[in-house]
C-alpha cells in the first residue's frame, strides 16, 4: 500500500509540474520564441513580457462556448481530447527524472513506476495516442478531420517503428529494459557518442510523433484547415494542446535519459548524497529537457513542412532502414564486446 | 488484497461488456474501438497475474498495431453500418447459440478435470528471455520467417491490380 | 495465484470466447467476424497465461508470445485478403461472398 | 587440360547467347557471337592439338569435369584427348568455323538468323561433346544432342511442307540406331560397372575368357557390343538399311548439309567404330557384316546418284556412298584409313556442299541441275573450287580423295578381290555422277529463266573465302596420309596408339601391285569423267542416252532410288499406323477413357449428394467447424 501511495505522490508531483508549469511556460516560450525568430514582438500586453498570456489563454478557453457539431458522434467526439491527454499523461510514468536518494532510511527512486520493462511500457502507451486522432477524425463528421486523422495515425505508426528500433538499440547495449539502468550504463560515456545515428533517428521521430513541424501534416492549415481538430474549440482544443506539450516534454525527457545521460552533468558524474543531490540532479535533467524543448520550438519556426509522400518516404525508406542499420551495428558491436 | 480483486472484477466486467459491444454494434469502427477497450482491460488483467511483459506486448501489438490496421482497412474500404442487425436469420442464430452453449458446457466439464497446482513464482524478464532465446530459439526464428512471409504476402495480395 | 483463483480467469476467458464465437457465427460483416476471431484468440491467451501463472510455469507466456506474432501475421494477411476481395467484389458482406460454392 | 572445357563450352555459350539474341533483331551481334565462340573454340583447339601432338610420346589426357553420379552407378562427365579425338577435334572445329563463316553470308537474308546460329552453335558444342567424351555416356549425350540439332536444322524452314517431314524422318530413323547404342551402354555397364572407353577396352583385352565365351545368340560379348554399336553407327552414319533419312535431310539449309550431313555428324559412326576398334577386331563376323553392308551402301548410293536431278540430292547420295567407303575401310580392318578418308572427305564434301550452296544462292533457290548450266562465267570462284572438289572426290591424283580412296581400295584388295571390284566400280560411278553434275551445272548453255539469269552473281567474300580455304585443304591434305611407294604415313603414325594391332597384316604390296592398283583407280576415275563428258556435253538429254545404254527398267529403278522408301512405307509404316489406329479407337478411347469417365461419373454422383452442405456461406462453414470441435472435445472428454 505504501508503494502505491509513493507512486501516487510522485505522479501527482510530476503531473502538477507538467500541467501547471510546463504547458503554460511552453505556450509563452513558443509564441515569444516565434516572435524572436521571425523578428516580431509576440505577446507583450498581459503582464511583463506577456508572461501572463498563458493565463489569459486559459481563461479564454474555459469561458468559451462549447460547440458540438450536430452530426458528430458525440461519444467519440468527446472522448477524443481525453484520449489525447491520457496516454500523454501516462507515458512519463516510466521515465526517470532524477537520481535515486535516501530519505529517512528509505531509498527513493525519482521515477513513478520503476519497472523491468519501462521502455516497453513507454512504447506501448505511446502507441495508444493514435486512438485519440482516430476518434477525433471519425467522430467529427468532417472530411478534413477524417483525412487529417488518417494521415496522423499513419504517420504515428510509421514513425513509431523507427523510434522503437532506435530505443531497442540502446536497450541492446544496456542489456536491460529499465531506464534507470540505461542512465547507469552511460557512466562511461553518453549514448549520443556511441550511437549518433540512433540519436538522429530518435530526434526526427520525436518530431514526427508529436506532430510538430516539419511533420505537422495532420493539422496543416493550408490544406486541411486544421486537420483532426478542426471541429474542436474551447477546453477540448486546450486538451489537445496540452497533450501535445506533455508529449513533447516526455519525449525530451526520454531523449535526455536515453542519449544525454539523464541527470549526469558529464559522463560519470554522480550527484551528492541526500535530497540536495537529488534536487541538483533533477535540475540538470530539467536543463537538458529545456534545451530539447527549445529545439522543438526552434525547428518549428525554421523548417518548412514536408509533403505527405515525402513524409512517408522519409519514414519508411530512410529512417526505418537507418534505424535497423543502427540496431544491427550496435548488436554486432555488443556481440563482439566492443560496446 | 482487496484492491486487486476490485481491479479484476472491474476490468473483467469492462472486457465482457465491450466484447458484447464488439459483436453487437452495427458500426464496424465502433466495434473495433470497443475491441480496443476489451483488449486494454485484458492487458490490465495480465498485470494482476504477474505477466507484465505480456501486458505490454498486448497493448503494443494488439491495440497499438493490429487494431489500428483494422481501423485503416475499415476506413479504406468505407464499410457501412450493417443494414439489419446480426440476428436476422433465426435458424442460423439458434444453431449458433446451441452450438456455442454446448461448447461452453463441454469445456467447463473439461476444466473441472484439470488439476491445478497453485504456486507462486517470480517471472523476471530474464527468465522469459532465456526461455525464449534458448529453449525456443528455433520457434523464435521460425516466427520471424512467418512474419516476413506475412508481410510479403500481404503486400502482394493487397496491391494486386484488378483485371478487367 | 494471488487474489482470485484460476477459475475466475478461466470463466472470464470462457465468456469472452463464447462471445467471440457467437459474433463469428452470426455477423455478416467480414471485418467484424475477423474481430470476433481475434477476441476468441485473446480469450485463449488469457486462459493460457493465467493457467501458466497458476502452475508456476513460463510455457504459457512463451506460447502467448508466439501467438501474438501469429496474430499479427494473420491480421496482415487476412486484411490484405479483405482488401483484395473488396477490390474484386465491391463488398465484404460474407452473405454475398459465396464463391466457395462449387 | 582445362582448355578442353573452353573448347566445349564456348559453342554452348554461343548457343545460349544467340538463343537470347534471336528475340532481338541484331544480326551483327549474332554474327559476332557465332564467329567469336566458334573461332575461339578453333583457336584453342588448334593450340591444344599442336601442344599435344608435338609432345614426344603423347599420352591420352583425361579431364574430369565433375562426377555426375557416385558409386555404384559411377558416372563422370569427363573428356579424353588422344590422337583420335585430336584429329576429330581438328576436323570439327576447323570445318565448323568456316561453315559458320560461310553461313553468315548464306543466311544473311533469313529472318531466322539468330535461331539458325543458336542451333548451329549448339550443334558444335554437342559434336565436340561427342568426340571428346571419355566414356560412352558423354558420347551418347553428344550423339543425341547432334541428333537433336540435326532435327532442328533440317526442319529449319518449318513453314514449308517438306522440311518438317524430313526432320521427323531423320529423327525417327536415328532413334533405331540410338536404341542399339543405349543397349550397348546398359550391357557394358552391367558387365564392367563403368562406361569409360579405356577401362572397358582394357577389361576386354585382358580377359581371354570373355573373348572366347559365347554370350548370347552365338555372339561373344565383344561381338554383341560391336554389333550394337555398328547398328547405332548405321543410323547416324546413314548406312543400309537406315540411310533413307540422309537424302531427305537436304531440306535443311545448305551449310547445314555441309557441316552436319557431310563433314561431321554423319561421320560420328565411323568415329565410334574406330574408338572401339578392339571390339570389332575381336569379332571377325561383325567385321564381315560391316564390310558387306558398307560396300552395298557405297555401290547402291553411287548408282542412285547417277540418276538424280537435284544438286543436293546427288551430293547426299555421294555422301552416303563415301560413308560406305569409310565403313568399308573399317570393315577390312584399316581403321586408320577409315579415319583418313573421313578427314579428307570432310574437306572436299564440305567444299562441294558449300559450292552447291553458292550455286543455289546465285540461282535464287533453284536446285535442279537441269535448269542450270553455263554458270562457269558467272561464278568463277565457285567454279574453280567446285572443280577442285569434284576432282578430289573422283580420286584424281594428287588431290586428297585420291590418297584416301586408293588406300581403302588397296586394303580391300588384300581382303577380297570381289569387294575390291565393286569398290572400283563405285569409284568409277562416283567420278561419273560427279562430273555429270559438274558439267550440267557449269558448262553448256544456261537453261534457267531470264529472271534468274539477270540475278546471277558471285557470292560475297564471306562465302568464297571458306570455299577457297576448303579447296586448298581438299587439294593438299592428302599428303599427310600414306603416300604410295613410300613408307611415309604421318596419319598412321599419329593414330597408331589408338588402333589395336592384333595381328600384323600385310600392308605393303610390291611395287608392281601398287602401280596396278593406282592405275586401275585412276583409270576408273578417268572413265567416269570421259563417260560424263561424252553423255552430257549436250545437256540433260544425256539422260536419254544413259537410259538407252543401261536399259529403261534399270534406269527407272535408279531414278526411283530402288524404291526403298516405298518399301519401308509398305512394310513398316502402314502396318504400324493401322495398329496404332486400332489401339487409339478401341483400347484408348473406348476402354481406358471409358473406365475413367465411368469412375468420374460415379464420383460426381456421390458428390452431388453431399454438395447441398456447400452453400458457399462462410458462417455455415464455421458452424460445421464448431460442431466438429464439439464432437471432438466430447469424444476426448468422454
Amino acid at each position: 500500500m505504501n508503494e502505491i501511495l509513493e507512486a501516487l505522490v510522485k505522479y501527482a508531483a510530476i503531473l502538477a509540474f507538467m500541467l501547471g508549469v510546463v504547458a503554460p511556460v511552453m505556450v509563452w516560450v513558443e509564441r515569444r520564441g516565434m516572435a524572436l525568430i521571425q523578428d516580431r514582438r509576440g505577446p507583450n500586453r498581459v503582464g511583463p513580457f506577456g508572461l501572463l498570456q498563458p493565463l489569459a489563454d486559459a481563461f479564454k478557453f474555459i469561458f468559451k462556448e462549447e460547440i458540438i457539431p450536430a452530426q458528430a458522434d458525440k461519444v467519440l467526439y468527446l472522448a477524443a481530447p481525453a484520449l489525447a491527454l491520457v496516454p500523454a499523461l501516462t507515458t512519463f510514468t516510466v521515465v526517470p527524472f532524477g537520481p535515486t536518494f535516501n530519505y529517512a532510511g528509505k531509498e527513493i527512486k525519482l521515477v513513478v513506476i520503476d519497472s523491468d520493462i519501462g521502455a516497453l511500457m513507454f512504447l506501448a502507451l505511446a502507441g495508444l495516442g493514435v486512438y485519440s486522432l482516430i476518434c477525433a477524425g471519425y467522430g467529427s463528421y468532417n472530411k478534413y478531420s477524417l483525412l487529417g486523422s488518417l494521415r496522423a495515425s499513419a504517420q504515428l505508426i510509421s514513425y513509431e517503428l523507427s523510434m522503437g528500433f532506435a530505443i531497442l538499440a540502446i536497450l541492446v547495449s544496456t542489456a536491460s529494459f529499465n531506464l534507470l539502468d540505461v542512465i547507469d550504463y552511460q557512466n562511461s560515456m553518453w549514448n549520443i557518442v556511441y550511437q549518433p545515428l540512433g540519436f538522429l533517428v530518435f530526434l526526427v521521430t520525436a518530431f514526427a510523433e508529436t506532430n510538430r513541424v516539419p511533420f505537422d501534416l495532420p493539422e496543416s492549415e493550408s490544406e486541411l484547415v486544421a486537420g483532426f481538430n478542426t471541429e474542436y474549440g474551447a477546453m477540448k482544443f486546450a486538451l489537445f494542446f496540452m497533450g501535445e506539450y506533455v508529449n513533447m516534454t516526455t519525449l525530451s525527457l526520454l531523449l535526455a535519459v536515453l542519449y544525454l545521460g539523464g541527470w549526469q552533468l558529464y559522463p560519470g558524474w554522480t550527484p551528492p548524497e541526500g535530497i540536495v543531490g537529488a534536487i541538483i540532479g533533477v535540475l540538470i535533467t530539467l536543463a537538458k529537457v529545456i534545451f530539447m524543448m527549445w529545439l522543438f520550438v526552434w525547428v518549428r519556426f525554421t523548417l518548412p513542412r514536408f509533403r505527405y509522400d515525402q513524409l512517408m518516404k522519409l519514414g519508411w525508406k530512410v529512417l526505418l532502414p537507418l534505424s535497423i542499420t543502427n540496431l544491427v551495428i550496435v548488436t554486432i558491436l555488443v556481440n563482439k564486446g566492443i560496446l | 488484497m482487496m484492491l486487486e480483486t476490485v481491479i479484476f472484477y472491474l476490468f473483467a466486467s469492462l472486457a465482457v461488456i465491450f466484447a458484447l459491444v464488439v459483436i453487437l454494434h452495427p458500426d464496424p469502427v465502433k466495434a473495433t474501438l470497443s475491441m480496443v477497450i476489451t483488449l486494454f482491460s485484458l492487458a490490465v488483467i495480465y498485470l494482476t497475474i504477474k505477466a507484465p511483459l505480456i501486458a505490454a506486448l498486448q497493448i503494443l501489438l494488439y491495440t497499438g498495431a493490429i487494431l489500428v490496421l483494422f481501423l485503416f482497412v475499415i476506413m479504406l474500404l468505407n464499410i457501412q453500418r450493417e443494414i439489419s442487425l446480426p440476428f436476422s436469420k433465426p435458424v442460423q442464430l439458434w444453431g449458433s447459440i446451441v452450438s456455442v452453449g454446448f461448447l461452453i458446457g463441454i469445456i467447463t466439464n473439461f476444466a473441472i478435470k484439470i488439476k491445478i497446482e497453485e504456486s507462486v513464482k517470480n517471472y523476471s524478464l530474464v527468465l522469459i528471455a532465456e526461455s525464449l532465446f534458448k529453449e525456443n530459439a528455433l520457434s523464435f526464428i521460425a516466427t520471424g520467417f512467418l512474419l516476413l512471409a506475412a508481410v510479403v504476402g500481404a503486400t502482394i495480395i493487397a496491391t494486386k491490380v484488378k483485371r478487367g | 495465484m494471488s487474489v482470485v483463483g484460476f477459475s475466475h480467469y478461466f470463466f472470464l476467458g470462457l465468456i469472452l470466447f463464447s462471445i467471440g464465437a457467437l459474433g463469428a457465427l452470426t455477423r455478416r460483416n467480414g471485418i467484424t467476424i475477423f474481430l470476433s476471431i481475434e477476441l476468441m484468440l485473446n480469450s485463449v491467451n488469457l486462459i493460457l497465461v493465467s493457467y501458466a501463472s497458476t502452475n508456476g510455469n513460463l510455457a504459457g507466456q512463451i506460447l502467448v508470445f508466439f501467438m501474438f506474432a501469429i496474430a499479427a501475421a494473420e491480421a496482415a494477411v487476412g486484411l490484405a485478403f479483405f482488401i483484395a476481395i473488396y477490390k474484386h467484389r465491391r463488398t465484404i458482406n460474407i452473405d454475398r461472398l459465396t464463391f466457395l460454392r462449387w | 587440360m582445362t582448355s578442353l572445357i573452353a573448347i566445349v563450352l564456348l559453342p554452348f555459350l554461343g548457343a545460349v547467347v544467340n538463343g537470347i539474341l534471336s528475340f532481338s533483331n541484331s544480326k551483327r551481334a549474332v554474327t559476332f557471337t557465332a564467329l567469336a565462340t566458334t573461332g575461339g573454340s578453333l583457336v584453342i583447339a588448334l593450340y591444344t592439338i599442336w601442344r599435344y601432338l608435338t609432345e614426344l610420346s603423347p599420352q591420352p589426357i583425361e579431364y574430369v569435369l565433375y562426377k555426375w553420379l557416385e558409386k555404384p552407378l559411377e558416372i563422370q562427365i569427363s573428356f579424353l584427348l588422344d590422337p583420335l579425338s585430336a584429329i576429330m577435334l581438328f576436323v570439327v572445329t576447323f570445318v565448323g568455323f568456316f561453315i559458320h563463316l560461310y553461313s553468315t553470308g548464306y543466311m544473311s537474308d533469313d529472318e531466322g538468323y539468330g535461331r539458325y546460329f543458336a542451333y548451329l552453335n549448339l550443334f558444335m558444342g554437342m559434336m565436340l561433346l561427342l568426340i571428346l567424351g571419355s566414356n560412352l555416356l558423354v558420347t551418347f549425350i553428344g550423339w543425341e544432342g547432334v541428333g537433336l540439332c540435326s532435327y532442328l536444322l533440317i526442319g529449319f524452314y518449318y513453314k514449308q511442307d517438306e522440311p518438317p517431314r524430313a526432320s521427323m524422318k531423320a529423327f525417327v530413323v536415328n532413334r533405331i540406331g540410338d536404341f542399339a547404342f543405349l543397349i550397348a551402354i546398359f550391357i557394358s555397364f552391367a558387365h564392367f560397372a563403368t562406361l569409360e572407353y579405356r577401362e572397358i577396352l582394357n577389361a576386354i583385352a585382358t580377359n581371354q575368357q570373355l573373348q572366347d565365351t559365347v554370350y548370347i545368340f552365338g555372339l561373344t560379348l565383344p561381338a554383341l557390343l560391336a554389333l550394337l554399336l555398328f547398328i547405332a553407327a548405321t543410323g547416324k552414319s546413314a548406312q543400309l538399311p537406315l540411310y533413307v533419312w540422309l537424302p531427305d535431310a537436304m531440306a535443311g539449309p545448305t551449310p547445314v548439309s555441309a557441316l552436319i550431313h557431310a563433314a561431321t555428324m554423319v561421320t560420328a559412326g565411323v568415329y565410334l567404330l574406330t574408338r572401339t576398334n578392339l571390339l570389332f577386331q575381336l569379332s571377325p563376323n561383325i567385321l564381315k557384316l560391316v564390310t558387306l553392308i558398307s560396300v552395298a551402301t557405297a555401290f547402291m548410293a553411287a548408282s542412285i546418284a547417277i540418276a538424280q536431278r537435284d544438286i543436293k540430292k546427288v551430293l547426299a547420295y555421294s555422301t552416303v556412298s563415301q560413308l560406305g567407303y569409310m565403313f568399308l575401310a573399317a570393315g577390312v580392318g584399316a581403321f586408320v584409313v577409315s579415319i583418313f578418308h573421313l578427314f579428307t572427305h570432310a574437306f572436299f564434301k564440305a567444299l562441294l556442299f558449300l559450292g552447291s550452296g553458292s550455286v543455289i544462292h546465285a540461282m535464287e533457290g533453284e536446285q535442279d541441275i537441269y535448269k542450270m548450266g553455263g554458270l562457269k562465267q558467272h561464278l568463277p570462284h565457285t567454279y574453280i573450287t567446285f572443280l577442285i572438289g569434284t576432282l578430289a572426290i573422283a580420286g584424281f591424283p594428287p588431290l586428297a580423295g585420291f590418297f584416301s580412296k586408293d588406300a581403302i581400295l588397296a586394303y580391300t584388295y588384300d581382303h577380297s578381290k570381289a569387294i575390291y571390284f565393286i569398290g572400283l566400280i563405285t569409284a568409277g560411278l562416283t567420278s561419273f555422277y560427279m562430273f555429270r553434275m559438274f558439267i550440267l551445272t557449269f558448262h553448256g548453255e544456261f537453261r534457267g529463266t531470264e529472271e534468274q539469269r539477270k540475278h546471277l552473281h558471285e557470292s560475297p567474300p564471306s562465302m568464297t573465302l571458306p570455299l577457297w580455304i576448303l579447296a586448298i585443304g581438299s587439294a593438299f591434305v592428302g599428303f599427310i596420309g600414306k603416300i604410295p611407294f613410300t613408307h611415309y604415313d604421318l596419319f598412321g603414325k599419329i593414330l597408331s596408339p589408338v588402333i589395336v594391332k592384333l595381328e600384323e597384316k600385310a600392308v605393303h604390296h610390291d611395287v608392281l601391285h601398287e602401280v596396278l592398283l593406282i592405275t586401275l583407280s585412276v583409270v576408273a576415275a578417268l572413265l567416269g569423267l570421259v563417260a560424263a563428258k561424252v553423255l552430257y556435253s549436250q545437256g540433260p538429254t544425256g539422260d536419254e542416252r544413259l537410259k538407252s545404254i543401261i536399259t529403261a527398267p534399270l534406269y527407272t529403278l535408279l531414278k526411283g532410288k530402288y524404291f526403298v522408301d516405298e518399301l519401308y512405307t509398305f512394310v513398316i509404316v502402314t502396318p504400324l499406323r493401322t495398329t496404332a489406329n486400332i489401339l487409339w479407337r478401341f483400347v484408348d478411347q473406348l476402354i481406358i477413357d471409358g473406365t475413367l469417365h465411368l469412375a468420374a461419373g460415379i464420383v460426381q454422383l456421390i458428390s452431388a449428394l453431399g454438395s447441398f452442405t456447400t452453400t458457399g456461406n462462410l458462417r455455415n462453414y464455421m458452424l460445421y467447424f464448431v460442431i466438429g470441435i464439439i464432437l471432438l472435445i466430447a469424444y476426448t472428454v468422454g
